[in-house]
């Protein structure tokens, strides 16, 4: 009977989940190609990366042609394989979670809450980008951010301890031998 | 170009993505499930530790340091003094109003992330699909952000929240639909225009925050768990398209864990009540409230604290139906007391844990666990029911839809959900206040059955008062 | 005791090969790094590609200078995802495979055989580099590899499904009924 | 730049992969096993058919199309014709070495993908990434190939492969050392020099080879089926190697899979017979032969068929043990015969299949399938061990090692080893051609017990005859 709950419920959820995805891919893929077929229609290539700082973007026409930066094919490649990474974890997590019993259910999300709060990274990250532009309100959003993924992560993983630890038998062990 | 701390830490990032996975996997049992958290708080500690060491070396920070630098600390500070607060207060019956607010701020700071990178490269070309991920955090973020706050406000109890939205079902799906299409318009200007990148966003994020309110008001409260569970994936999702904006893959599988648990769990919450989760989302709204109560209720028997004791105490099998009305009263401790004289006394005493008892799956496991209730006495639906004919005592606290014998009818609005067969048990005692319902709304015709009796009262105060009527039994 | 072997079983794979695959994924950035800041060290960002085939590719000093195109950034990043799809893959494999009972293991072996002549994509891949360079020795070996990965594809999928189609009661019943 | 067409076909690849997850998903049990190697089959064709489409649509290619094409089509025709050859027309019996054929022709596939590749780009500026990956591809494919080759001969007994090597094994791991500190400086010369690519990669072949020949050739014949395994994972490594020199996930995710499905059926076996896949791999090499056989075996009994019917004819229920004998003999339908007479006449008839009973995991199962045996009636080791002191007759035909009682005692090559309880059945006929012994090279206490007869002929002549003598017997 559980076992049956839980296929018929991943059954459902798949296919739905996969095709949302794929479309999604699709979407932001075609987007990026309607752009950069556009200013690229008069055959010049444009190589042009936002990474090197010492270099000062020159203003050529090119750059003040259009705000977003030309797609390169490596960049499509890391974007194609940051979609490979997102459907096979996509994959993992439900082989994972799909493990995990019923009588966990509630820590395991304030656990997943708390991973969630792995925007952290991104928020720490921008604040680089917000220096460099001098840009004082991004970086009062960027600090909000921190703060706000430091409250999903400490009270996340906290409160997911605070139950599990009720969980392990040891503490009750120790409290039966005790009286 | 590429430096060798770029790779290191980029590994790190990895390291911290697997120890994530590791530990969720090592959730799949109570005994490594600590062990499984700890996993993911290092993982985060690496994961964080790393992105303040990529903000420590860049150039344009250490120029102007002070400001940044005071920025994050003091924002870590500040997360950390609120989340552990929030940790250490919180009371275990309010976990699912928790978990919500946690869901909001999560996507809130979703929403801030693609904001500020918007924002401070404002000037810089732009990469179109960060573009495009970022307009998509944007809008599941504010989504989340809201939706949440409005589940955390029901759960709560707000009289805010309560009033519902006076438009037809029809108008509302429109209304719905067309604010929707606003947004992925403006993720489209956005990204094609490119011009008024701000702007855009800002309309993206308060019609993501419009949506999130109608989206979440309509659904009744019982549903609100299957809501927060749904955007709990949705704050995973936004986490994943955050990484597409700052290009690291352990955003990416870190979100698209969470997107899974959540969808999962919402899944496995919509097959334990037996509904659709488009009827939970878009259903009809208000269940037609029964009212043939007084019909129904014709025989309900009363009992005192006293019958109860002397029943439990020369029973050989008890077991207690937890529900949500034991959150409520606070009673766990109280029934774990209860369980263990019971236990002296010589009887064998179980926990029949429906899946959707309480407001939050596995809300009574965790509500038991806190009062030292050892989890092999715990037995899920499946174990429990075919033993009910041989339970001499089967105590209801607090629980009501998922004892209800008229899940077995059709056309009830819980047809279909799977039951705890109390009825069968040879004596039965139903601990609430009052013959009000529970969630669902509907009469429970197992409160009038031959073999149940009704102990009216707190749940807590009831279970103490029979704990004390036991011990004069001696 | 099946459960124990199980666990046991992945408990000590698992570790050293995370460790094999970091250490090899740390390798294999180290080189690049070497590499790359060697020919820079001038202060030179090359962003050359290698894709556009309509721009005849230029022959600068740059390009003679080394062999080795220089590295993007993008091209790192693509590579970091790829490392991050590999390391979810081989966790999808664990999962997904773990769940496979012993009666399967030979059909598992065959069609893991099977799929493991994904090869063939790189193989026809490559013919159109072979053809640009006009290389008949190299069109000969892709050729080859063709011919063999199509040997695994064909001869794995289909011994598997003549192992698989055994296994499977309806042929059975149907002889059962027959007899 | 990126067009519209390249976005569709790597969103096909990615289909793929997602099939092939799926596929071996459904493999996790018989009755969607045969529907989950369909889904590889579709997601092979997805895959094959986009980089088809890919080439097609290669300038270069529509300008010299003939020859290309041709080439691409003639190799896929003759690739499936032999394929189609082997998977028809091999025996069940010699899926070993079919196996072992195939990891060896993807180790190949490999290495000249990986060469092409590098000698085609050979006046293009050349990735570093690419360099290493193809240099790991080249030296993981020749180690498999050969390594696959010699685990092939020896399964199929050639007498080429029996000779050992004559050297010390301190010194033979020397050599290895060598041969691999070799291809690394190889791989990191091609790197950092980057001139002479195509020698250096042919360097790295060659010893690749070699060491493939050295690391195969002292292992043990019986230890073959863990080598293949391990050669399986190697295979999926090379594939996921390849996948980056090309830069392609789907490469990536399949290889890594197939990797991944051989380390764990590697660690699996090795655990079913108690080793260390190190002491497999590197281990003392030849095992001691016991040479106590004539003391062990003074007191063994013979049988006839015809006796062995009567027992059988009025047994109530009966185990069959199979084993590599059984395979050898080609017995299975002989056995599912005599079972289905047996059956006939009220008799309960059970498999015992140990975990490494035959040649490689699930050898006998696939076998018995073949021979229309349900695979409800195969009961694994930890199944009908328990059962054993209940069964009437234990037939054990062609078995050894997998019911040697040995197995419990301290010492000897299969110590540890859990084994089927055979001798503890209250009868016990062993079938076999001799008194040699099994693979570890060490006699059976079995054919000697009070218990035992030992019916000595060819495995499916001797069941053949039995069942003769149980038809006469009415
Ligand atoms: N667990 C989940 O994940 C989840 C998710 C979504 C929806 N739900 C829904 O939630 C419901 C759960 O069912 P349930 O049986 O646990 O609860 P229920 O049907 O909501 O009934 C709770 C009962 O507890 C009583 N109660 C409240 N406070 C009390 C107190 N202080 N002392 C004693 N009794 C008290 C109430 O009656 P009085 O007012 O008369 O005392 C009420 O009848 C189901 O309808 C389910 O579908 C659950
Ligand atoms: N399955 C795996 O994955 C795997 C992997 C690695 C190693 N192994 C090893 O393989 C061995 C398997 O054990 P096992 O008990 O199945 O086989 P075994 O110990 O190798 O013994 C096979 C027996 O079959 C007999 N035999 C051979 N041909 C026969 C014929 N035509 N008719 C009748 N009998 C015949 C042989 O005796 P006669 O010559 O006297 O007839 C021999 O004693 C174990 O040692 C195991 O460790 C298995």
């Amino acid at each position: 009977m559980k076992k049956q709950i839980n296929t018929k419920a991943s059954g459902w959820i798949k296919w739905p989940g996969l095709c949302v995805m794929l479309v999604a891919g699709f979407l932001v893929a075609q987007e990026k190609v309607e752009q950069t077929n556009q200013p690229n229609d008069s055959g010049v290539t444009v190589n042009q990366q936002a990474v090197p700082v010492e270099n000062e973007p020159e203003n050529t026409e090119e750059a003040a042609m259009s705000i977003t930066s030309t797609f390169t094919m490596d960049r499509y490649d890391a974007l194609m394989a940051g979609i490979a990474v997102f459907i096979v974890s996509v994959f993992v997590g439900f082989e994972v979670i799909t493990k995990v019993p019923q009588t966990l259910h509630t820590p395991l999300m304030s656990g997943s809450n708390a991973i969630s709060g792995i925007t952290i990274v991104g928020a720490i990250l921008v604040v680089a980008d917000c220096v460099k532009t001098n840009n004082t309100i991004a970086m009062f959003l960027a600090g909000l951010a921190i703060a706000l993924a430091m409250v999903n992560v400490v009270g996340g993983f906290g409160v997911t301890h605070r139950m599990l630890s009720m969980f392990s038998s040891r503490k009750k062990k120790k409290k039966a031998t005790q009286s | 170009m590429v430096e060798l701390n770029t790779v290191i830490f980029d590994l790190l990032y990895l390291l911290a993505a697997i120890l994530f996975i590791m530990g969720i996997k090592k959730m799949s049992h109570p005994r490594t499930a600590v062990f499984g958290n700890l996993l993911g708080v290092v993982g985060m500690l690496i994961a964080a530790g790393v992105s303040f060491a990529i903000i420590w070396e860049n150039e344009a920070i250490q120029n102007r340091q002070f400001l940044s630098l005071v920025t994050i600390v003091g924002a870590i500070l500040l997360g950390t003094l609120f989340g552990s607060m929030l940790a250490i207060r919180v009371q275990m019956t309010e976990m699912p109003q928790l978990v919500a607010i946690f869901n909001g701020v999560g996507g809130l700071a979703s929403v801030l992330v693609a904001a500020a990178s918007l924002m401070a490269a404002d000037e810089d070309p732009l990469y179109i699909e960060v573009l495009v991920a970022g307009g998509l955090s944007g809008l599941i973020g504010s989504v989340t952000f809201i939706g949440s706050a409005v589940a955390a406000g029901k759960l709560q109890e707000l009289a805010f929240f309560k009033k519902p939205v006076p438009l037809p079902n029809l108008i509302r799906h429109l209304l719905n639909l067309l604010m929707l299409a606003g947004c992925i318009w403006c993720v489209y200007d956005m990204v094609v225009s490119a011009n008024n990148i701000t702007l855009n966003f800002i309309g993206i994020c308060i019609l993501g925050c419009l949506l999130g309110y109608t989206l979440t008001t309509p659904i009744g409260g019982a549903d609100m768990p299957v809501v927060i569970a749904l955007l709990n994936s949705y704050s995973g999702l936004a986490a994943a398209a955050t990484g597409f904006v700052v290009d690291q893959p352990v955003l990416i599988i870190s979100g698209s864990l969470v997107g899974a648990s959540g969808i999962i769990l919402t899944s496995l919450m919509c097959q334990a009540m037996n509904r659709s989760l488009l009827s939970v989302l878009f259903g009809s709204g208000s269940l037609s409230s029964y009212e043939e109560d007084e019909e129904v209720y014709a025989t309900v028997k009363r009992t005192t604290a006293e019958s109860v004791a002397v029943m439990v105490g020369y029973a050989d099998r008890v077991v207690f139906i937890p529900g949500y009305g034991m959150a409520v009263a606070q009673a766990q401790n109280a029934v774990s007391d209860l369980a263990k004289q019971l236990e002296q006394r010589g009887a064998t005493v179980e926990y029949g844990i429906h899946p959707v008892a309480g407001r939050m799956p596995g809300h009574m496991n965790v509500l038991l666990a806190e009062a030292d209730v050892d989890y092999s006495q715990l037995k899920a639906l499946e174990e429990i029911n075919p033993d009910f004919d041989e339970v001499d005592v089967a105590i209801v606290i607090g629980a009501n839809d998922v004892v209800n014998p008229e899940a077995r009818k059709e056309g009830t609005p819980v047809s279909g959900m799977p039951i705890l067969n109390v009825d069968e048990a040879k004596q039965v005692v139903v601990i609430k206040r009052s013959l009000s319902p529970g969630y669902a709304g509907i009469a429970n015709p197992l409160f009038a059955a031959d073999n149940t009796t009704m102990l009216f009262g707190d749940g807590k105060a009831m279970i103490q008062d029979v704990s004390t009527a036991l011990k004069e039994l001696g």
